[in-house]
């Protein structure tokens, strides 16, 4: 399992490449599901021109592997990679990665679907979005939830 | 004892800075009684805290050494 | 939409990055859910070196195109990517590409498994192992099923 | 009629061709008649068949220029 949060702009395919190479025995898994999402335009407020992504460094990453983990206890799953950006960013530039590997497809699907879902929903990050006018406005979300209630729901999302 | 508070996001900001050591002269505390070492004002409602990045609320009853993070609810990556 | 079939070897991702430059308008999807399967190692049979995998040139490529509409009148997809490997493959070659692009990652993860499952049990291709000693043994399936059947099982599975 | 006849996988090395033209000097010719013209033994029950390369079954009446291909079950990819 690898998981890491980088400032530097994310080439998601190599990152899978290279972990494939690197951690996963030749010729044992059958396939890997991969979510790549990227920075979409902004469709409310054409003011905004770019979004800083805030993060805990060191407790991020400690609750992405947790979930990592629990992927990997429920599914029958090989390895797992997650590579999340942070900092400032514009539309077009991929953000995260996740990519599952397993010897079955249903496996690395629900885990990948499990990890991305904690991700979007529920992972410590803190999204900023910059105006051209170089205003910084904070998104608020009305959730007292940090994570832990909602992983049923991420089960089936 | 010494406590190392940090803070993320929108709380950052309004505290004016990112971490702060914490001296208080006392054997015990709680992540409340912390609060009102460092702000005038009541903890607001919707921030979160983690002791030792590990969620938890505001009774935690904290130790010298530890780090304590304030923040608003998370947005998700 | 984009299906195609192809003798020659496979880089995956490459083909992925190519098709979201040509193909997809900047900064409109979300995110992107992709399935890479690779050819495992043979469990039965130590004699097994390699697979040669045969298709109905203009037919296969026809249903593959058929359930990827589908997918994409079922989800809200924006556009999808399907490249399938035939001929003599060996352990560790990938064999197949499914990559769906949307605005909200559940319609990719829908779809995306729409179409493997579709393309691993149902789209007409025909297996057959390769010994050490240049003997052919085509790989028997139990299914008078030519795919129709299985679309509702697909959705869930 | 002409007919073009393909055959896949097993079927192919069991036919020793891949492919073949059959021409039958018929008006009405159904996908079970043209069986008969190319092979003295009864289809196989496993079989599948396709014309224009949609799957249909053995009762499908033939039209000139058809191609109809046989097949086993398909294994997937």
């Amino acid at each position: 399992m690898k998981v890491f949060v980088t400032k530097d702009a994310l080439d998601p395919y190599k990152e899978i490449m290279a972990f494939e190479r690197e951690a996963l025995p030749a010729g044992k898994h059958g396939g890997v599901v991969s979510f790549v999402g990227t920075m979409r335009d902004f469709n409310d407020g054409q003011n905004v021109k770019a979004m800083n992504l805030d993060y805990y460094p060191g407790m991020t990453e400690r609750h992405i592997e947790r979930v990592c983990q629990e992927a990997m206890d429920n599914w029958d799953v090989m390895d797992c990679l997650v590579v999340h950006r942070v900092g400032e960013m514009v539309p077009t530039d991929p953000i995260v990665l996740v990519a599952v590997w397993s010897a079955h497809r249903k496996d690395s699907f629900d885990a990948c679907r499990y990890i991305i879902n904690y991700l979007k929903e529920s992972a410590p990050f803190w999204k900023c979005e910059l105006t051209r006018e170089g205003q910084k406005h904070w998104v608020e979300k009305n959730s007292e939830d940090p994570g832990v209630a909602k992983r049923v729901e991420r089960k089936t999302a | 004892m010494d406590i190392k508070v940090r803070y993320f996001a929108s709380l950052r900001d309004r505290m004016g800075r990112s971490e702060q050591q914490v001296s208080v002269d006392k054997e015990q505390l709680t992540v409340a009684d912390l609060w009102r070492e460092i702000s005038n004002d009541p903890i607001p409602d919707t921030i979160l805290v983690a002791v030792n990045m590990e969620y938890t609320d505001s009774s935690h009853e904290l130790k010298a050494g530890d780090e304590v993070a304030f923040f608003p609810p998370v947005t998700g990556g």
